[in-house]
């Protein structure tokens, strides 16, 4: 087992910094630099050159992104060109906000999603399994921006029963907090629960004919214990990976929420930053968010491990 | 021949089941005619076929281009704009329309690009093992990456438009139809009619395209499907994150950007749209779930 | 790893002759069972009217070709049918009380308890994210025990059915089993319970002979030592002869005939038993005899011929049997022998079956040009490497010497991994040699330009074993078969639809087949491709990794008997690979024995069959079904 | 009152601050926290320059040395007064006595030489510091006067005196970081959560006796329209600054909110005069003729916007109502202009300023015009990370859409700061001898009346060679709740509360 971890975990480590050095040059390469937005428009190009040695801006690419890498590995975020804050600040005033959605919608979607799931793949009545059917169907078609815009009319608009956007702190506010969780969370855990749900169910109806559901039979175990102690747990992969994907990807489709919602979560500053060229913030925003989709792959691949004997000890295929 | 006297007499006849109780009057490509006559695949194929019929011609039958201005901004629904204007007097039907096609273009570009790129490069572990796998991890890595971070990323290295929406959805999609590909190969690979074609010494190009890539062509199918009902949803992402078409070019996604400021006054600016997006989706994803059925469930 | 571990009693040949469990009280009898199947199409037929009796200590074998409906028999037995399938009539009592008809509760009581059930596929068969300990403690505590019990009964069970080191292994999953190993947990689990009546569905068929032996011991075993009734589920007539009391012949889901082993192995009187055994090659058989296949293959569920359902392929039919359905009668005054015919008391005409004239028994001859010439090989495959590691190279081929004259074949056997599949590979050229020669026709792969590998192509091919996977699925036959021809412009265009034709007839194809897809075929017909598919490049020598082995047995002799045609007509040479040592015995002159990447023995068959000499060919001869060197090497019954 | 400790505790930071703001700032009379809802976040590292980010600061944490009226005449304000030499060489300023920082620290002569000089530093990257350098020396000629000499006389001078924060020379190094913002103005900044809240405090020692009125200022940081909207609406804030047009437009129909807009403000369309056909003057009339003035205010400003031709406000003297008509909507001119020049139907790149949504609208509506008058259109859609680039470097396309704010404070500010404007180099790359003569005349201008005539000269000759073609001046409108008196703009379009009231 540890060695599996040990290699999966260099593996992510290679990848991050590969990624790394993408984003780096990206930004290195795109047009538009911090020190002439920076100036603002009717600088002079010797201003802009001033500022931009202020910054540092003048030393060659690869001097900065292994200064960038040196800082970051030594736990230093830098400091935001355009802010001129400590990147860790920024980040830490507004994670709390990001969070809170992202967590609550990770939560909606994988409580909905397995009971859905479980209902689905268990249950005789016809209707109940059509029904959850079609709402994956549809809510397949509602990513974030066409919900949240759903929502909104409805909830804020129509009957003014939510506010339409905006965050507030769960600590200093909670009523306030929860209440304009609600709408953006659903919005964002729509898509993904039902996925997960017929992923599950697909799952556990395969694994019903699988042949040690026989040989439990010939125990004479019950249809419950069957079920629960032999179906169950050997139909939890994949949908762990969907779990594992989709909420690796929600700190990214918070963007989009964020947006629609009005919230200043590092989906906006994402946005800002790269919009002003903020290098530092904006490389460390978006290995953020790369981070969080690959670190939650690893953990999913790894509670499968665990689960799972045959690639916890290495099964010879 | 002398053998050929104690030789069994021969197999089933035409509609006779075979061994596997399957008809033989079925072919290969019989089961996707028959995928689309479902219930659900029907539907989801008249949906989709409505809207693009549509999007398509109902724009002659109109007294409005999609980019002709008037005094009159931001009306409700009425006799001449039955869906209303937007804040510089354009006819909002005329611009949902036009909105619609670009979608449909931009998904018709993309995951075409996509599926067939992907699929080929998922295929490269046949040419050499080594630079399959390389492209396995990669896709691995894009995969990793949430979609609006990619579009985002796109949007730093080059000027939001059409262009820059495109290929931030063959960025998305392409690795999926990598790894599937890649994952079907090494299901196909230890199967013994590839061996056999190598003893028989069919060249590896060949047996890549000739005997694997017909194995695999269903689930490309499939994915196709699903795939467009995801490229609109990017193209609606990146463009309300302002990432994606630019005025005065209208999509789904811009319009419902543009509208959703003005949910109070004139909500049908982004209500139609919305309401487009979830058809074309949903109508996607039924014909991808009926082929789905019919084609990939042994 | 050795299967043969078991120190403890063996049965007695007397335990053998069923008489002495005609006394013991039944522990099951089955009356008029029948079972319909609902497919897509209608319902079905599946099982009809079959009755039979198990005893306190009796084994009871089902044989029966694939699909006549042995395995549901069983699940209607133990109530676990599939879904598609009901019980439409019939009773299970099982001690008096109708299994077919109690409550749900009371079965699933005596399921596990009173009665064990054994599966095929070991793999499949045991829930891959549990040890076997907490597997085999489930069905305990399910019935009553204490864990404390169960915990220690566990090990005792692991320890009965002869798995090493019980306390370790009691903690490990089915992952790290053998496949053998696999099978004796299932039996643990099975008889936990010291249950009255045991179910085995082709519990070695997955299984290497060696380790098959082993099994069918252990099974023996524990009847005497559990005097309980067992069911055997198999396809293999040795296998019946050597362990069971008395025998049922399933064919089409009726019973064709049953009695006491004996009796009925003895003189059959249902043309298909009769059929059947001649069909299945047998290792105290004359040599190089040609097989009696049965023409034709088992009919299929939704397709059962009217009347007696075999008369298609019998020799005997009369009118009678196209519209009536034989009832099962006893033949016999003094003794139980069932049969299902209306020709029973007919002779069979010899014509029909025996061997026609040209199948001669080659001796050695002198002097024909060696096709194959093996000397030192080595093949070995590196595991997967790693940044930082190198992967552990796997050594499957150490040192072979192998030369096979033209015209002659080689029968290769040997356990399951020791590498014949790997040789078979590297002599057609998918896997490379990492030392030594492999010269075919002269020609070696190592550094063959693109010409010379093309002349290798067309000197080696290739059968292979799974009919099923080794033909695309998505090209007709036609296409298939014609495919070489077009890529290596074998014949001008023009003349390739002949040439296609031609080789389906050669292998005995109808034409009519040729624009079909794989999937509308039999096993056997798929087989058949595959053979005319490697003639198409006109080769001398044909390499068949166990080409037969997926196949029924009456198809299988059918298919035997083709290779032997194709090698008397175009004088092909043959390397044969087989875990069934009786077929190579009837179709090779050459036998090479292998035992983990060396060639242990080899000679002409009539010298190694008669006299084995080194110690694995005679465990190998002995643990193979109805040989007759059981006895003297320590087979099943000694 | 309380100096600025860098509250940036999470959101949690602006919410408890309220009760402490409140509690402190309520030591003067009624102490009753201005909640206030802005769009940009603050930017305290350009403190100096003048851009939108600095509207809600320069006047609150801060004092100007003068204020300056629309009409171009001077008001005093740090500065008690200001005397002019007689050969206009030497400007004396005489500053307020008595006044302290936020710190504690007296306001001297000191804190003012610092401050321009900073300004004045290239880095510094203020616009007016070309205004600034042609002082050739500024001194402290006593502990609350203000030397300033040059070589030319130069009174437009004051100009940019009037733009510049004075700041505490002690605690600069910290103000970059938003750490510490010591000014001497009537509030004082208590804390920062970039991207959510500033919270200011009231300045219970402000040198204008008993100002300011309200207990202090609570900034909310809105980007998204609907959210202003909102709390507005769900009264979350007393004030909507810089309100999006069509949202102040709804409001005004709403009788709790009282709607106020500051001074207009240059938006025009560009023309790159180095670009054929750019470079024939007609084009650029035909230009000029086919901007649908009207449409543009009413549906893209909402009526929050002037149609206007003129690049000044039309308050500036030497500016007349016929300059501010002199192009009218009028495709058929459009048409026979584009056909003399022989360019129908030749393709025109169009750059909307990403800098403001409302550009894009109003580009669509100069396409629509210019298409109808037979050009050609293509859309470049130039990024707000890459626009200020193109700018400094003179690279925009034939046709642009962008503002100038500038323009507030007057021509000389405007014309030797304002990229597109000033003379040596423009981004219209309009060099023309006239073009720099002009511009020299009102840059030298030494009375009123000189300037006034300047002004009316230079209109003129901008009006005929159109390649700066304003549309119109548009205005930021301001949304309060009733109940909220004495809020005012200055001409830098910064917010002064100074004169605030709020009753609740
Ligand atoms: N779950 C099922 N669904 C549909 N048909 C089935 C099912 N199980 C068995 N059958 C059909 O019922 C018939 C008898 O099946 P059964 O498994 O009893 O045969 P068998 O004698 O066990 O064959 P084998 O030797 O291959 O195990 C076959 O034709 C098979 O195709
Ligand atoms: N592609 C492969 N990579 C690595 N190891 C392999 C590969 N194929 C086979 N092996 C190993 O080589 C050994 C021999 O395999 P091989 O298939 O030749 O045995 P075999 O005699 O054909 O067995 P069987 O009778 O079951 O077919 C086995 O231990 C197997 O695990
Ligand atoms: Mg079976
Ligand atoms: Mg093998």
């Amino acid at each position: 087992m540890s060695q599996y971890v040990v290699r999966r975990l260099l593996g992510a480590v290679v990848v991050l910094f590969v990624v790394s050095i993408v984003i780096f040059s990206l930004l290195h390469l795109a047009p538009g630099d911090p020190a002439s937005v920076l100036a603002g428009p009717d600088a002079t190009q010797s201003q802009v050159a001033a500022i931009r040695h202020g910054l540092g801006l003048d030393r060659p690419a690869v001097t900065q992104y292994f200064a960038w890498l040196g800082h970051l590995l030594t736990g230093d975020l830098g400091t935001s060109y355009t802010l001129q804050r400590p990147i860790s600040e920024l980040i830490g005033q507004r994670f709390g906000s990001t969070l809170q959605l992202t967590a609550a919608a990770a939560i909606l979607m994988v409580v909905f999603g397995l009971i859905m799931g479980v209902i689905l793949a268990t249950t005789r009545l016809r209707v109940i399994r059509q029904i959850i059917d079609w709402l994956a169907t549809v809510s397949l078609a509602l990513p974030p921006f066409v919900s949240g815009v759903i929502l909104i009319f409805l909830f804020a608009v129509l009957w003014k029963l939510l506010p339409s956007g905006g965050d507030a702190s769960l600590v200093g506010d909670p009523a306030a907090a929860l209440r304009k969780l609600i709408l953006p969370s659903i919005a964002m855990a729509l898509p993904g629960a039902p996925v997960i749900a017929r992923l599950l169910a697909g799952e556990i109806r395969r694994s019903l004919d699988n042949e040690f559901v026989l040989t439990a039979q010939s125990k004479g175990a019950g249809r419950k214990r069957i079920v629960w102690r032999h179906v169950v747990p050997n139909s939890l992969g994949p949908a762990l990976i969907e779990v594992g994907i989709r909420i690796g990807h929600l700190l990214g489709g918070a963007v989009v929420a964020e947006a629609i919602f009005a919230r200043p979560g590092l989906g906006s500053l994402l946005i800002q930053s790269v919009e002003t060229r903020d290098y530092l913030l904006a490389q460390v925003l978006l290995m953020l968010a790369i981070t969080a989709a690959i670190v939650m792959q690893l953990v999913t691949e790894l509670v499968i491990a665990a689960i799972d004997p045959r690639i916890r000890l290495g099964a010879k295929a | 021949m002398s053998t050929t006297a104690t030789l069994p007499p021969v197999g089933p006849a035409q509609g006779e089941p075979s061994p596997d109780g399957r008809l033989l009057t079925r072919g290969l490509w019989g089961r996707y005619v028959q995928a689309l006559r479902s219930a659900r695949g029907a539907a989801g194929l008249g949906i989709v076929l409505v809207v693009v019929l549509i999007a398509v011609f109902a724009p002659t039958l109109l007294s409005y281009g999609a980019y002709e201005q008037g005094p009159d901004a931001l009306t409700g629904p009425s006799a001449h704009h039955l869906l209303g204007t937007d804040e510089v007097g354009r006819d909002l039907l005329a611009r949902l329309l036009a909105g619609t096609r670009v979608d449909l273009i931009i998904t018709l570009i993309a995951v075409p690009t996509a599926a067939v790129a992907g699929t080929l490069l998922g295929l490269l572990g046949m040419l050499s093992r080594f630079v399959g796998a390389l492209f396995q991890r990669i896709f691995d890595v894009l995969l990793g990456v949430p979609a609006v971070i990619l579009g985002v990323a796109v949007a730093i290295a080059m000027a939001p438009g059409m262009k820059s929406v495109i290929i931030a959805i063959v960025l998305v999609t392409l690795p999926m139809f990598g790894r599937q590909a890649g994952t079907a190969l090494a299901g196909q690979l230890p199967l013994d009619y590839v061996a056999a074609a190598e003893v028989l010494g069919f060249p590896r190009r060949r047996i890549m395209l000739r005997h694997v890539l017909p194995n695999i062509v269903d689930a490309i199918f499939v994915r196709i499907a699903f795939t467009m009902a995801q490229a609109i949803t990017i193209e609606g992402g990146l463009s309300v994150i302002g990432l994606g078409i630019q005025s005065p070019q209208p999509s789904l996604g811009s319009m419902i950007k543009g509208g959703s400021a003005y949910l109070l006054t004139t909500p049908s600016y982004a209500l139609a749209p919305v309401g487009v997006v979830i058809l074309l989706v949903v109508g996607y994803t039924m014909v991808s779930d009926a082929l789905n059925q019919a084609v990939l469930r042994k | 790893m050795t299967e043969n571990d078991m120190a403890t009693s063996q049965p007695t040949t007397a335990s053998r002759s069923g008489d002495r469990h005609r006394g013991g009280e039944a522990v099951l009898e089955v009356a008029n069972l029948s079972v319909d199947l609902s497919l897509g199409s209608g319902r079905y037929p599946v099982i009809e009217e079959v009755s039979f009796t198990v005893r306190r200590g009796e084994i009871l074998g089902v044989v029966g070709e694939s699909g006549s409906g042995k395995s549901l028999t069983a699940l209607s037995v133990m109530r676990m049918l599939p879904r598609a399938a009901n019980v439409v009539s019939g009773t299970a009592s099982y001690q008096g009380r109708d299994l077919l008809t109690m409550s749900d509760k009371d079965i699933t009581a005596l399921r596990g308890d009173r009665i064990g059930m054994i599966f095929q596929d070991p793999m499949a068969y045991l829930n891959p994210l549990m040890t076997v300990g907490q597997q085999i403690r489930e069905v305990l505590e399910l019935h009553g025990s204490s864990k404390k019990d169960a915990q220690r009964r566990s090990i005792e069970l692991l320890e009965l059915v002869g798995v090493r080191h019980p306390h370790k292994r009691v903690n490990d999953y089915p992952h790290q089993f053998s496949g053998g190993m696999r099978q004796r947990v299932i039996i643990a689990i099975a008889v936990a319970n010291n249950p009255s009546l045991l179910i085995a569905d082709e519990p070695t068929t997955a299984l290497d002979t060696t380790v098959q032996a082993g099994i069918l011991r252990l099974l023996a075993q524990l009847r005497d030592h559990l005097g309980a009734g067992l069911i055997l589920i198999t396809h293999d007539i040795g296998v019946v002869e050597q362990i069971c009391d008395s025998v049922m012949v399933m064919y089409a889901g009726r019973v064709a005939e049953y009695g006491s082993v004996s009796e009925v192995l003895r003189e059959p009187r249902h043309p298909y038993t009769r059929a059947l055994m001649r069909a299945t090659p047998r290792l105290d058989a004359p040599i190089h005899r040609r097989l009696p296949a049965i023409p034709g293959r088992p009919p299929d569920v939704t397709s059962k011929p009217s009347g007696c359902a075999f008369h298609p392929r019998c020799p005997l039919v009369m009118d009678q049997c196209k519209t009536e359905i034989p009832p099962l009668a006893n033949r016999n005054a003094d003794t139980r022998h069932l049969v299902a015919c209306w020709a029973s008391d007919k002779p069979l005409p010899q014509t029909v079956f025996s061997a026609p004239a040209q199948a001669k028994s080659r001796g050695h001859v002198d002097g024909p040009p060696v096709v194959l010439d093996i000397a030192q090989a080595h093949i070995s495959y590196q595991g997967r490497s790693r940044l930082w590691k190198q992967g552990e190279i796997n050594r499957v081929v150490r040192g072979v010497d192998l030369q096979i004259p033209a015209g002659r074949a080689l029968g290769l056997v040997g356990e399951s991994g020791c590498g014949k599949s790997t040789l078979a590979r590297a002599i057609v050229g998918l896997v490379p040699v990492e030392s030594g020669q492999i010269t075919i026709g002269g020609k070696q792969w190592v550094g063959a330009s693109k010409t010379e590998r093309l002349a290798l192509r067309r000197t080696v091919q290739m059968v292979f074993q799974d009919p099923y996977q080794s033909l695309n699925p998505r090209q007709t036959i036609g296409d298939i078969v014609a495919e070489p021809l077009i890529v290596h412009d074998i014949v001008e265009r023009r003349l390739r639809g002949r040439r296609v034709s031609e080789l389906a007839d050669l292998v005995g194809l109808s034409r009519s087949l040729l624009d079909r897809f794989p999937y509308q075929l039999s096993g056997g017909q798929r087989q058949r491709v595959g053979i005319a598919r490697a003639l198409a490049m006109e080769p001398q020598l044909i390499v068949a990794d166990e080409p037969v082995s997926a196949l029924d047995v009456s198809v299988q002799a059918q298919i035997i008997n083709l290779l032997a045609d194709l090698r008397d007509e175009l004088g092909l040479a043959y390397l044969m690979i087989a875990h069934d040592l009786s077929i190579v015995r009837n179709l090779c002159e050459d036998v090479a024995v292998m035992q983990d990447g060396r060639i242990v023995e080899r000679g002409s068959s009539d010298d190694i069959f008669r006299s084995p000499t080194h110690p694995y060919t005679r465990t190998l001869l002995a643990a193979s079904p109805g040989s007759p060197w059981a006895e003297q090497f320590g087979g099943v019954a000694s | 009152g309380s100096s600025g400790n860098s509250g940036g505790s999470g959101p949690t930071g602006g919410a408890s601050s309220v009760a402490t703001a409140s509690a402190t700032g309520g030591g003067g009379n009624n102490g009753a926290i201005l909640r206030a809802g802005i769009p940009n976040d603050f930017l305290p590292s350009a403190l100096l320059r003048f851009n939108p980010a600095q509207r809600p600061l320069h006047r609150t944490v801060y004092d100007y040395l003068l204020d300056r009226e629309q009409d171009g005449s001077y008001k005093a304000s740090l500065a008690k007064s200001w005397e002019w030499s007689a050969d206009k060489k030497t400007l004396v300023l005489t500053l307020q006595d008595g006044v302290t920082f936020h710190s504690g620290r007296k306001f001297g002569a000191d804190d003012v030489v610092f401050t321009l000089k900073t300004a004045a530093a290239p880095k510094s990257g203020v616009q007016v510091a070309t205004i600034l350098k042609k002082a050739t020396d500024v001194k402290a000629s006593g502990a609350n006067q203000v030397t300033v000499t040059f070589d030319q006389p130069f009174p437009a001078y004051l100009d940019a005196l009037a733009m510049i924060p004075i700041v505490d020379s002690t605690t600069y190094a910290d103000l970059a970081s938003g750490k510490q913002l010591i000014g001497t103005g009537p509030f004082t900044w208590k804390s920062w959560t970039p991207g959510s809240k500033v919270m200011m405090g009231r300045n219970d020692s402000y040198w204008q006796e008993g100002k300011p009125y309200i207990g202090g200022i609570e900034f909310s940081i809105l980007k998204q329209s609907q959210a202003m909207l909102a709390a507005l609406q769900s009264g979350g804030i007393d004030l909507a600054v810089d309100m999006l047009a069509r949202d102040a437009a709804t409001m005004q129909k709403d009788s709790r909110f009282a709607v106020t807009t500051t001074p207009g403000v240059d938006v025009y369309v560009g023309c790159s005069t180095q670009l054929k056909p750019m470079d024939d003057p007609r084009v650029r009339q035909a230009v000029a003729y086919a901007i649908d003035r009207k449409r543009i205010a009413s549906q893209v400003y909402s009526g929050f916007a002037e149609p206007s031709c003129v690049v000044w406000p039309s308050e500036t003297p030497g500016v007349t109502q016929q300059m501010v008509n002199h192009y009218t909507y009028d495709i058929d001119k459009a048409k026979s202009l584009l056909t003399q020049a022989g360019v129908a139907g030749t393709e025109i790149e169009l750059a909307p300023s990403p800098q403001d949504p409302g550009f894009a609208a109003a580009a669509d509506i100069v396409q629509f015009g210019l298409e109808q008058a037979g050009l050609k259109i293509k859309r470049v859609s130039i990024t707000a990370a890459d626009w200020p680039k193109r700018n400094q470097s003179y690279d925009l396309p034939q046709l642009w859409i962008s503002w100038i704010a500038l323009t507030v404070s007057g021509p000389v500010a405007t014309l030797m700061a304002a990229n597109p404007l000033t003379a040596k180099a423009n981004t219209s790359h309009m060099t023309a001898q006239g073009y720099t003569d002009k511009v020299a005349a009102e840059l030298g201008a030494q009375s009123a009346d000189e300037s006034k005539s300047a002004i009316a000269d230079l209109t003129n000759y901008m009006l005929d060679q159109a390649f700066h073609n304003t549309m119109v001046q548009a205005q930021a409108p301001r949304v309060g709740v009733k109940g909220l008196t004495g809020l005012a703009t200055d001409a830098t379009l910064s917010l002064v509360a100074t004169d605030a009231k709020l009753s609740k």
